[in-house]
């Protein structure tokens, strides 16, 4: 499946991508001035850029093929699309158990504490249906979508 | 081919789930003694605080069954299992034929002996009939007590005290949730339930409960007594074993399963509470009554009843459990066992802060996250794939501990990896 | 008003050329009327011939054709002419009357042979004819030599060609190859000088087109002294076969895959030999790639070359008919002159049309070329 | 402490309507013109800090950020120019020499805006680059004067060639100057495009010698990287004498650009100052430069090109010549627009002359000698587009160098700043932070789109003028007509004036 490959080498350590998911994630879908101005309690960034200068790299759900969310999940609200292979969260479901956080082998699954307790994570926006918007906005191709990492598809 | 499954939480659903993997078709019958639709068995509590309503307590959806050809048998109990004949037998008799069996009948509770046991509104607290029956008698200003401070007993209290009842803890071992916290992380925890009214009685246990027909109260081996109009019995469960106890079937403290979570008979699999698998922390077969493993272990016995041969390496404890805003997660040993283990501790009580790492030859294995809680799978894969910690150990109780903090190398091949890490 | 050499002037022509290749000789009567049927691809101001095999009776003379603006300066260039040659004979070019024809400037011809004393020893004596031209043509204003080789002359004025024709009485010259010109400049003081062919020793060329190289080639071949007065394309393209062939001895193909290089794609599709030579013709030679369109008939005492540009962007059409091979800018121009040619056809662009006499293997007929002698050549840094 | 007389250059202007106080621009700039304030939890400006590079301009994701000049204004004074007195303050401050990065930005004439091209009509026709081939390709190098041909067969080899499918190098910046990904996205575009890259003095980082078929490797005064392998390992060597932004002056890599990959390429110790001395100290007249460049031949065994760099300096034509006649079979000549990452302004700005003339008068004067075939002539020093280009091969170049260009195009905003090793593009620095800025994948991809943008228009103007070879505009100054000149430049040029 095509997934978001992160290429430390080139990460700039903007947080565009963070800025870019919550816009992406928010009510005000994509409109940057709106989600950060208006939304008294924007959604959380699925997207976590780490740092520890230089280095610095962002890290979402890798939707694993044999993700232990889906399978620790207590109210099978963790599910992974048997046709796209995207993990998403049904947020209505979610409890906020956190047993996910507990599994997550990334610790790329978030507290989302605004309402009632869920689990936040990646869905590769999905819903838009194109390229995620972390991908989109990184400045620098430090973020690939692809069905594999881009230098081991070169190096084919 | 006849799959028969019996059971309805996480292993048997794990089970459904590993063989529609590969078998799209063949015929699967599943028993459950509870009539109901499989729900998500760790919701009890949030049900009886009223936070979850009964329709969202389904751990799969309405159509589960029927998408996946799965024919029910709800409210039927099993008795047996004759593995000679291949067969289940049924409450009334009735025998059901299989050609692959899975044993996911959970666990009970476990039920010291004590004087009353016998009394009305003496309740248990794992199903959701459990909850039923407290919710048909329990009312604001009731006092409850609760027989055991481990995640069950604890979380009863949580939802009796979220329903304006008077609780009362009483826990044999010095501390609460002594399975999962070091006296430390229950000293934190201990302070913040009292914060919200619960009392606890430690280093003690009910002596007799008493009253007439129903609870009145208990008294304690410590001499102390408390009024109750409803006591808890939560002191712990045991593998449901009872079905398989006049078969060949070779039971320990759990039916003992292999890495297939094939049982000592063939075509006979077992998973979940009932069994007792591998630890890999311990290395050593136990029983390990957690949700994760349920469904891992029922996942693989159904990929290997449809024929895809598929393994399991076995789990370890792992918990993440709240009360009252305070989320905690452990995994592994808790508790430094010997000159052996090396123990990475950083502790802020006054915010409910604490950290604990336990390591063995430089690898991880357990910890104890209290309050941040965030990317805690981390190191619950440090865990997992023994990692040696060696060249990071003293950055695992940084905050915001991620992989950044990894050494490229292990790093990049984790991220790179599209699957699990 | 600028004239030619003292401003380039871009001109559109009509070009054509017969050859006998047994080198039989044929009244020039045949050329005109061929270069006649494409009267309206000039326009009046400029016309030309160049015929081979018409002065057998000094064909170990140099004939030389100047033209003088006045009595002056033919006595100055006759006294450098008389210090470098030794004269044979001298004479006006005889002309009849012709009405369309107007003021023509003095016309003569010597038949003259070099001084031997006077060629310096690093001097071949087609170089000693060479730099005298280039002296009369920079340094004498209002002399002009306008044909140099040896059993052949060139004929040009202002005026159409088949009238510059008449003009000159080419009808009682006989040669065994003609070639003619027709032009059309587009701006012209109408200079006999600048009419075509343009010649150098035997050497001749007409062309049709305007090359966009042209100050590109220019420049290189001044490096090797050549001299370009008219600052006319045909004088260029002459010295530049005159360079390639005569004082660097390239055979002839490579002068025309360095005129009308290959394109570097069909290049690529060579054998590596062949890719090799080619890589060196044109990474060398590259200033002396001709571009921009035109069609041009380079004519020697051995035969001739008619060559198009590589992209074919001026019309040129072959055709053979026994010993005969004819070439024009338009097929007309050739039926006219020959009704039922054997073979007929329009020759690819950068693909030469290439008639040798019986017996000869090239078109360059000068000195023999040796290996020392190339040697010297080069310049010596 | 004593009170700074300098005042900021620019203003940072943030739309408060717009910032979204992200954080962005704080996290890209170096030069901490941007900071977060944790108490007002508000992104502020140190205006003072900005060098108007116009990084956090293009990363602000709301396009809220805009940098102006600094509005002060001194008393008008058409002699004592703002930057007059500031330069004098910074002086009288530090006591030292002015520095600074990129190249001449004084307003002399460009030459290249006062020459115009011709294009066919009517009498010859104009072709389409669409329909008809179009040839670019350009061989540098030593042409012997004619082939020696038997039988349709090549008897003697001609000099060693350099191929190029455009007529556009880039030209030499060293690993010390710009970063290894600069580097990286020349080399790979280079490849891609069919053309070359320099080393500058910095040697070739051992990830480069894969591109060493598009490489010319560099000797200049300090000889820094330089062992036989290195000179082995490029398809020609370039010897330095001089660059057109500091003619006379030798060069300084501060020690704290000298990390370890750097050191590792000069062949330095970690963390010393890496000086190229102004004169080669083994070259102190001509014959000297014939030892230099026949000893790089004999290390080469004779398969390498070897060019000559200069700056453009006022004897250039009779030192080219010179050049030419000391063997080299490339002369190139840097006018004084070319860039650096680090001149004293004084130099930068007053030394050299134009290459519009340094070119026209060695094109004119090897022609005069007859050598110029003997050598290829490039030049740089401010190649802005594909009209400078065609200027420059009708004037009589074979190809052309473009430094700044290249680097523009990889992200330089010209803010002259290369010598504080800050760059906030990742081009003129060695800071990990900042260099991974540069992805040399991108990088790669910009600037080989440059060239190939450019060499589209060059064919555009070629087939206007109708031409279909490169080579047929070479030195063809007819092509080109001067407007705006008087008739000692045109004569200078050797072009006529535009309507002659």
């Amino acid at each position: 499946m095509k997934r978001v490959y992160a290429r430390e080498e080139y990460c700039v350590g903007c947080k565009l991508c963070e800025i870019h998911c919550i816009a992406a994630h928010s009510k005000y879908k994509n409109d940057l001035i709106k989600t950060f101005k208006k939304d008294t309690n924007p959604p959380v960034s699925r997207i976590l850029v780490e740092e520890n200068k230089p280095v610095s790299f962002a890290l979402q759900c890798r939707h694993c093929d044999d993700a232990p969310c889906t399978k620790a999940c207590i109210v099978g609200a963790m599910q992974k699309d048997p046709e796209t292979g995207i993990v998403t969260n049904e947020e209505d479901r979610c409890v906020g158990c956190w047993t996910c956080i507990l599994v997550c082998p990334y610790g790329a699954i978030q507290r989302d504490e605004r309402g009632h307790k869920v689990a936040s994570k990646c869905d590769l926006c999905s819903e838009n249906g194109k390229v995620p918007a972390c991908v989109e906005h990184c400045p620098n191709r430090a973020l690939e979508y692809g069905e594999e990492p881009f230098y081991l598809a070169k190096g084919k | 081919m006849n799959y028969v499954i019996i059971g309805n939480s996480a292993a048997a659903i794990g089970a459904v789930e590993g063989i529609r993997q590969v078998d799209k078709t063949n015929p699967i019958v599943l028993i459950s003694d509870e009539p109901y639709h499989t729900y998500s068995r760790p919701l009890i509590s949030y049900y009886l605080a009223g936070k979850v309503a009964e329709d969202k307590m389904l751990y799969r959806k309405h159509d589960f069954y029927e998408k996946n050809k799965v024919t029910t048998m709800l409210g039927t109990k099993v008795v047996a299992v004759d593995t000679g004949n291949k067969e289940v037998v049924l409450e009334n008799d009735e025998k059901v034929p299989y050609d692959k069996l899975l044993i996911a009948t959970g666990s009970v509770p476990f039920i010291p002996p004590m004087a009353g046991l016998d009394k009305n509104n003496v309740f248990t607290f794992i199903k959701m009939d459990d909850i039923k029956a407290i919710k048909e008698v329990v009312m604001v200003g009731n006092k409850a007590v609760i027989i055991g401070a481990g995640l069950i007993g604890l979380k009863a209290a949580e939802g009796l005290t979220n329903l304006g009842v008077d609780v009362t803890v009483v826990e044999l071992a010095n501390r609460v949730l002594p399975a999962i916290l070091d006296e430390d992380a229950a000293g934190i925890v201990q302070a913040h339930l009292e914060k919200q009214g619960i009392k606890f009685e430690l280093n003690t246990s009910v002596e007799a409960i008493t009253g007439s027909e129903k609870v009145e109260g208990v008294s304690l081996k410590n001499g102390k007594s408390y009024a109750a109009d409803i006591v808890v019995v939560a002191v712990g469960v045991r593998p449901n074993t009872e079905i398989v106890k006049d078969s060949q079937i070779a039971v320990s403290r759990g039916i003992v399963i292999n890495d297939y979570c094939q049982t000592s008979i063939d075509d006979v699999y077992a998973a979940g509470d009932v069994t007792e698998g591998y630890d890999i922390v311990y290395a050593q077969q136990r029983v390990l009554p957690i949700l994760p493993n349920a469904y891992n272990q029922g996942e693989t016995a159904g990929l290997n009843m449809a024929g895809k041969i598929s393994i399991f390496n076995g789990g370890f404890a792992m918990n993440s459990i709240g009360f009252f805003g305070l989320p905690m997660i452990t995994a592994g040993i808790i508790k430094s066992e010997d000159e052996n283990y090396e123990v990475l501790v950083k502790s802020v009580p006054e915010q409910g802060y604490y950290k604990k790492i336990i390591l063995k030859d430089n690898v991880v294995v357990g910890y104890i996250y209290l309050n941040k809680v965030d990317r805690a799978g981390i190191v619950t894969s440090l865990i997992k794939d023994k990692i040696n910690v060696a060249d990071f150990k003293e950055v695992l109780l940084k905050d915001g501990f991620g992989y950044i903090d990894l050494p490229q190398e292990l790093r990049k091949s984790r991220l790179l990896r599209g699957g699990i890490a | 008003m600028l004239k030619e050499g003292q401003v380039r002037i871009p001109a559109g022509c009509a070009i054509s050329g017969i050859m006998n290749k047994k080198g039989e000789v044929f009244s020039g009567r045949d050329i005109i009327k061929s270069i006649a049927v494409m009267h309206d691809r000039s326009n009046g101001l400029g016309g030309g011939f160049a015929a081979y095999g018409i002065y057998p009776e000094f064909k170990n003379h140099y004939a030389f054709h100047l033209f003088y603006e006045n009595k002056k300066v033919k006595q100055e260039t006759e006294f450098v002419l008389n210090k470098l040659f030794n004269i044979e004979l001298a004479e006006p070019i005889p002309t009849r009357d012709v009405s369309s024809i107007g003021k023509a400037p003095l016309i003569w011809r010597y038949f003259a042979k070099p001084k031997a004393n006077q060629i310096q020893a690093n001097e071949t004596e087609a170089e000693y004819v060479v730099n005298f031209v280039m002296k009369i043509n920079s340094e004498l204003e209002g002399a002009y030599v306008f044909s140099s080789g040896k059993n052949m002359g060139t004929f040009k004025g202002v005026g159409y060609p088949e009238d510059i024709g008449d003009f000159y009485r080419l009808d009682e010259y006989k040669g065994y190859i003609w070639t003619a010109h027709g032009r059309f400049p587009t701006n012209t003081p109408g200079w006999w000088g600048g009419a075509h062919p343009f010649s150098l020793l035997d050497w001749t060329i007409v062309h049709n087109g305007e090359i966009s190289s042209y100050d590109a080639n220019r420049r290189y071949l001044e490096m090797y002294g050549y001299k370009c007065t008219l600052q006319t394309d045909t004088e260029a393209i002459t010295y530049i076969f005159d360079l390639l062939l005569r004082k660097f001895g390239l055979p002839l193909d490579s002068a025309i895959n360095i005129v009308a290089a290959p394109f570097w794609s069909k290049i690529s599709r060579m054998n590596p030999e062949q890719q090799k030579l080619m890589k060196s013709l044109r990474a060398v030679f590259s200033s002396l790639l001709i571009n921009g369109p035109f069609s041009i008939i380079l004519g020697s005492t051995n035969g001739f070359m008619a060559l198009n540009d590589r992209l074919k962007l001026r019309s040129l059409v072959a055709a053979e008919k026994g010993d005969n091979l004819y070439i024009a800018s338009e097929e007309s121009a050739i039926l006219e002159i020959c009704k039922n040619p054997d073979k007929t056809w329009a020759p690819r662009g950068g693909e030469p049309v290439i008639g040798l006499l019986d017996g000869k293997e090239s078109l360059y007929c000068f000195d023999e070329t040796q290996e020392e002698e190339v040697v010297r050549h080069s310049v010596a840094l | 402490m004593s009170l700074n007389y300098m005042t900021p250059a620019f203003i940072i202007e943030r739309d408060k309507d717009r910032c979204i106080d992200c954080q962005v621009c704080v996290r890209q700039c170096a030069n901490e013109a941007h900071k977060w304030d944790e108490e007002e939890q508000k992104v502020y400006s140190e205006d003072a800090n900005c060098v108007n590079c116009h990084r956090c301009v293009v990363m602000c994701p709301t396009r809220a950020l805009s940098v102006r000049r600094f509005p002060l204004e001194f008393r008008y004074n058409a002699n004592w120019t703002p930057e007059t007195i500031r330069a004098i303050y910074l002086q009288a401050e530090t006591g030292g020499v002015l520095l600074t990065g990129m190249g001449n930005d004084r307003p002399y004439p460009i030459y290249w805006d006062h020459m115009l091209l011709n294009a066919s009509q009517v009498t010859n026709p104009s072709i389409d680059p669409l329909r008809e081939p179009m040839e670019l390709k350009t061989y540098l190098g030593r042409k012997p004067d004619f082939l020696k041909i038997k039988n349709g067969k090549l008897l003697e080899d001609i000099p060693p060639q350099l191929e190029l499918d455009v007529p556009i190098m880039f030209s030499a910046m060293s690993f010390g100057s710009i970063s290894l990904n600069a580097h990286k996205s020349l080399a790979a575009a280079a490849q891609q495009v069919g053309t070359y890259w320099n080393t500058g003095e910095g040697g070739l980082h051992r990830d480069l010698v894969q591109y060493g078929d598009h490489t010319i490797v560099q000797v200049a005064s300090g000889r820094f990287g330089i062992n036989p392998d290195y000179l082995k390992a490029g398809a020609a060597i370039e010897i330095k004498i001089g660059q057109g932004a500091k003619p006379g002056i030798g060069g300084h890599l501060p020690g704290e650009k000298v990390g370890e990959e750097v050191s590792k390429t000069r062949m330095i110790p970690l963390g010393t100052d890496a000086l190229s001395p102004a004169p080669h100290h083994d070259i102190y007249s001509i014959e000297d430069l014939r030892q230099l460049i026949y000893s790089l031949k004999e290390a080469t065994e004779y398969q390498k090109p070897v060019f000559v760099k200069i700056a453009a300096v006022h004897n250039v034509a009779a030192i080219a010549s010179g050049i030419v006649r000391a063997g080299a079979d490339v002369v190139v000549i840097d006018g004084y627009r070319g860039g650096t990452g680090a001149a004293p302004l004084r130099t930068r700005d007053s030394v050299g002359i134009p290459i519009e003339f340094a070119l026209a008068a060695v094109d004119t004067r090897l022609r005069e000698e007859g050598i110029r075939n003997k050598a290829s002539l490039v030049i740089g020093g401010s190649i802005r587009n594909s009209t400078d280009i065609v200027k420059a091969i009708a004037l009589g170049a074979d190809a052309v160098y473009i430094g700044t260009g290249a680097l523009i195009a990889l992200g330089c905003h010209l803010c002259q700043k290369c010598y504080t090793g800050k760059c906030n593009w990742g081009i003129a620095t060695q800071d990990p932070q900042l260099y991974k800025r540069l992805n040399p994948e991108i990088g790669a991809e910009r600037a080989a789109n440059l060239l190939k943008a450019w060499a589209h228009e060059i064919e555009e103007l070629l087939g206007g003028m109708g031409i279909n070879a490169l080579e047929s505009l070479r030195g063809n100054r007819l092509m080109l007509r001067g407007i705006g000149l008087t008739d000692r430049e045109l004569n200078i040029l050797g072009i006529k004036a535009a309507g002659e």
